[in-house]
């Protein structure tokens, strides 16, 4: 295993102190490991606090500032936080108007963070969740844990943040958070297996010639193991599993999420973008705002996911306003 | 240390070392740290093909911050012991194994409010412990979760125990009940966590959770035996 | 070779329709290819024109837009663009107050931007050409060709760009942008090779436990394999190199990049960013500002760059003007 | 097609055979672009073991460009058809070897203003392109570039004039020359180009522009045959 770390125990820690010395404008907890805006508790604000397991940077950590997080909980590489650290987070944030939990939809993610609503309603602290599952590459069904939450993630906490930088109340962020999810649909393929710095190599071997189509974000197979095609190709496999599963109704815009795994250079997600642009078109689906880029990652893994959010007037007004974080930022 | 009592005297002894006291928990806890410390490439490997390969890494930090915890305490019941373990768990493991481990360390504590305590009211804990995890995680047998090993372990101990089965063979029975429940994993599809996302992938291999709760009942029989 | 391409003849036109499809505030030139603010020339505006080989996304294309680039030409992977390409940009955006060509200090790209140069002097365009130059893995000798071009092109690039948009003349804007170069420097670490579509294999073999010291962002070996050392030492190594060769003098703060080379997730640039901070503070060194992240890559190659800027209060400010491109985006 | 004249008549034939005629130079042109086309993948390894990997692709792109070039064009003197192989190359190779090579193509064809040249001309226009080179890279001797293989083949072929030897000889002499010059740039240590960055490592590696350069003159050698 390559990495530029200094001791597997110590990755979170060591990256959390970089982003304190690098990001004035956020505060980072090391004990309790939050990442929070500097100015909270922002008095009159609803706050939205989001976390997961690490290994996916920027997301949550890259995504705390105005108009979007006002903090985030991250946990050890792949593994959910502990409800301490969430719970932190909910105290650090809270000014009376509640807080919002941008949740991912795992087990551990989805338990933890239940955990830590439960003591922090018990500390009167008004708490409302939203669960992001838009990962169509997985059926929701009696079989699994459900679809899983990868790309939305992004579309939900920087349109629910921006209505929450706007001043609207927890009821109605987490209303239109609710709507942004159901609008999304994700499908990720991944290229190489990531190594976990713990596990020191890869999570599974992928022969030259292969590839995992319908992969989530933390390493894990996807849903079957097929030749490697041309971008076009891969671009169609996806955007069928997205359109044939939400298919944009009238009024409705798309916002398109071409999204690095962490080990793809930006010029393969620009050729993928093209693709997805053309397939897009041709579905008279109109772009309206786009990412490309790696906002939501698996290490170094190789590889892209593709959102879409079939977005309303709101939710595009939303996307536009202002934000800044260290890994979005526009409009100030 | 129960061993030591055995060997040192007659039938008084036969009777008390058939209880659970404060040290055999502490004793065990501290087992099953060795153990997961040990198994934890084990653990990791099995997470990595079907999971996200941290089962391992969770376990021994959860472990490693369950022995500091119990360090500074002075328990004065069995239950305290066990839930000290959970909630250290709870607030040191993450992910899915975090949560559920903790409650059932908590669960079954809170039964045992006594100094040592009888095999019956270990089982009793014990299905206290399948109880809460199956309330959290909403699993059933069969979904290649840790229940699958858990639940015929509780089963077990208490079947070893209503036949007049003393303390370590009714330990013994719930460590042979749960490695067969590990193992009974491996061709099952996952219906619960991560795992389920593989689909028909997950059949053929064993599910990592189901091995630790293997670990943690042979660890029982160790103490105990 | 497994990439998100169609093929490898294809790679840079594919990634230039993405940009075209992507980034409507953009000019794409399919035929010339190049890459143009959409509103220019900018009349009564100095023009920047930069471009080089593909492969380092997002420079140079990432960086055109208000307060930076006015156009890249993007050559073949790792190939500087042809005189034809650099005119085609240089005539798209001189408004009449001439163009500063920024090229980074390589054979090929000198000799095809001086070709250029000549011709569009000829047609009455006024030019001049800075060279970036803040390798300091390279010894600038009679037995090199010069010091290489690296993350400094972001300093330069962002820093005459924000003179320019300002309303400086070519000759402020020159001389601004070799002031910049000339106060900054930068050291790569390698942690695997990377690989060109057209040669479809990595540029070297690299054991599972040795690094590439010093090297450039063309996938070329380093000055030295070492073993593999934890970020703390490499953070050491470079720095120790860039400070030796420049150290801060009175008045100058740091602007710092810490620079993914492509296949580097973003967690491990935090944590070399972590230690870059701590031994700048050590040689008390001020961070007025900083960048973490995928800024001059070298395709999927996994390993990090540190560029330091010892920026003087005008450098600073200007720094910190608005800017709006596709990769580097503040103030506006 | 000088081979055919050759065999077919005499000493007539014999000064007209050892011209360079405009067929010729654009079957030289050819018989380049097939031979940089077959050793692609050898001049993209030579240029990833000390450079950037993209030698092979940079000619190949180059050389497809100048056929189709000549196509459309219908050159009246041996000298236009290298001026425009030297200004396609230009401006579709780009890279070092664009300009060099384009500059060096343009240089010689600049001299060569007849229907039809005799190998001292040709020899002329051979060092016209060296200098050209030369000025535009200020490389010298043993920097480990294609100069190390263009002027010994240079030399050689007007030596080979000069002691009336005829085109083909000449040619082949150069060829030779040119190949020898290549690989004598193994020892060396780049003192030019992106191999110089290398240092040291730089050494025991085949210069690759110095590889092509040999191609183009044993290209030379084989339509002259
Ligand atoms: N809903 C559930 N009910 C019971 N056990 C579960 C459930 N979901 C997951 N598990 C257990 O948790 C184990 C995974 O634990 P771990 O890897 O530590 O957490 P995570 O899956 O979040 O990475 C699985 O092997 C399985 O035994
Ligand atoms: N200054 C120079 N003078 C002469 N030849 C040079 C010079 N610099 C580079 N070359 C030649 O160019 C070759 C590299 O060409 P190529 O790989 O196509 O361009 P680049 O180095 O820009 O990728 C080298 O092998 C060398 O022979
Ligand atoms: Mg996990
Ligand atoms: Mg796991
Ligand atoms: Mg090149
Ligand atoms: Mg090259």
């Amino acid at each position: 295993m390559k990495k530029l770390i200094n001791t597997p125990e110590s990755v979170l820690s060591d990256a959390l102190a970089g982003i304190a010395a690098m990001h004035p404008e956020l505060r980072v907890d090391a004990a309790n490991k939050t990442i929070v805006r500097a100015d909270a508790p922002r008095p009159g604000k609803t706050a939205l606090v989001s976390g997961g397991g690490s290994g996916h940077e920027p997301l949550h950590g890259g995504f705390v500032g105005p108009g979007m997080l006002d903090a985030a909980c991250p946990g050890e590489i792949f593994t959910s936080p502990v409800p301490d650290q969430i719970l932190a987070a909910a105290r650090a944030v809270d000014s009376g108007n509640g807080v919002l939990f941008v949740v991912k939809n795992y087990t551990g993610d989805v338990m933890n963070f239940q955990l830590a609503a439960d003591i922090a309603t018990d500390e009167g602290i008004g708490v409302r969740t939203v669960l992001v599952n838009d990962d169509v590459a997985v059926r929701d069904s009696t079989w699994t844990a459900g679809r899983r939450g990868t790309g939305a993630t992004v579309f939900v906490e920087k349109i629910a943040g921006a209505l929450a930088e706007r001043g609207a109340d927890l009821d109605k962020v987490a209303e239109l958070a609710e709507r942004v999810n159901a609008a999304s649909r994700s499908f990720a393929i991944a290229l190489t297996a990531c190594t976990t710095p713990a596990a020191g190599r890869p999570g599974f071997e992928l022969p030259g010639d292969e590839i995992e189509i319908g992969v989530g974000i933390h390493g894990e197979p996807g849903r079957s193991r097929e030749k490697l095609r041309s971008a076009r190709e891969l671009a169609e496999i996806a955007l069928g599993a997205i359109l044939a599963d939400r298919s944009p109704e009238p009024g409705e815009q798309a916002i398109v999420l071409v999204n690095g795994l962490g080990g793809t250079p930006l010029i393969e997600l620009y050729i993928m973008a093209a693709e997805v642009a053309a397939i897009l078109s041709r579905h008279e689906v109109p772009i309206a705002a786009n990412l490309v880029g790696n906002y939501v990652t698996s290490l170094d893994m190789a590889g892209v996911s593709i959102s879409l959010c079939h977005a309303d007037t709101e939710m595009l007004d939303l996307w536009a306003a202002p934000v800044a974080t260290p890994a979005l930022r526009w409009g100030c | 240390m129960a061993a030591l009592i055995r060997h040192d005297d007659g039938p008084a002894a036969r009777v008390k070392e058939d209880l659970v006291d404060i040290a055999m928990a502490e004793a065990w806890i501290r087992a099953i740290a060795v153990a997961v410390d040990e198994h934890r490439d084990q653990l990791i490997q099995l997470d990595a093909a079907i999971g996200d390969a941290d089962h391992g890494t969770n376990l021994c930090r959860g472990f490693t911050a369950v022995l500091e915890a119990l360090g500074d305490k002075h328990p004065r019941t069995v239950g305290e012991v066990l839930v000290t373990t959970g909630t250290t768990l709870m607030s040191s493991v993450g992910g899915a194994s975090g949560p559920l481990y903790g409650t059932a360390f908590r669960a079954a504590g809170k039964l045992l409010t006594e100094p040592a305590v009888t095999p019956k009211q270990l089982a009793a804990a014990l299905y206290a412990a399948t109880a809460a995890v199956t309330q959290l995680g909403a699993a059933t047998l069969g979904d290649k979760t840790m229940l699958d090993a858990l639940a015929p372990a509780c089963t077990a101990f208490e079947d070893a125990v209503l036949h007049h089965g003393d303390l370590p063979s009714a330990a013994a029975a719930a460590a042979k009940a749960a490695e067969e429940g590990a193992v009974s994993t491996i061709p099952l599809q996952a219906r619960k966590g991560r795992a389920s996302y593989l689909g028909v992938r997950s059949m053929g291999h064993q599910d990592p959770g189901a091995t630790s709760t293997a670990l943690i009942f042979e660890a029982l029989a160790g103490v105990t035996r």
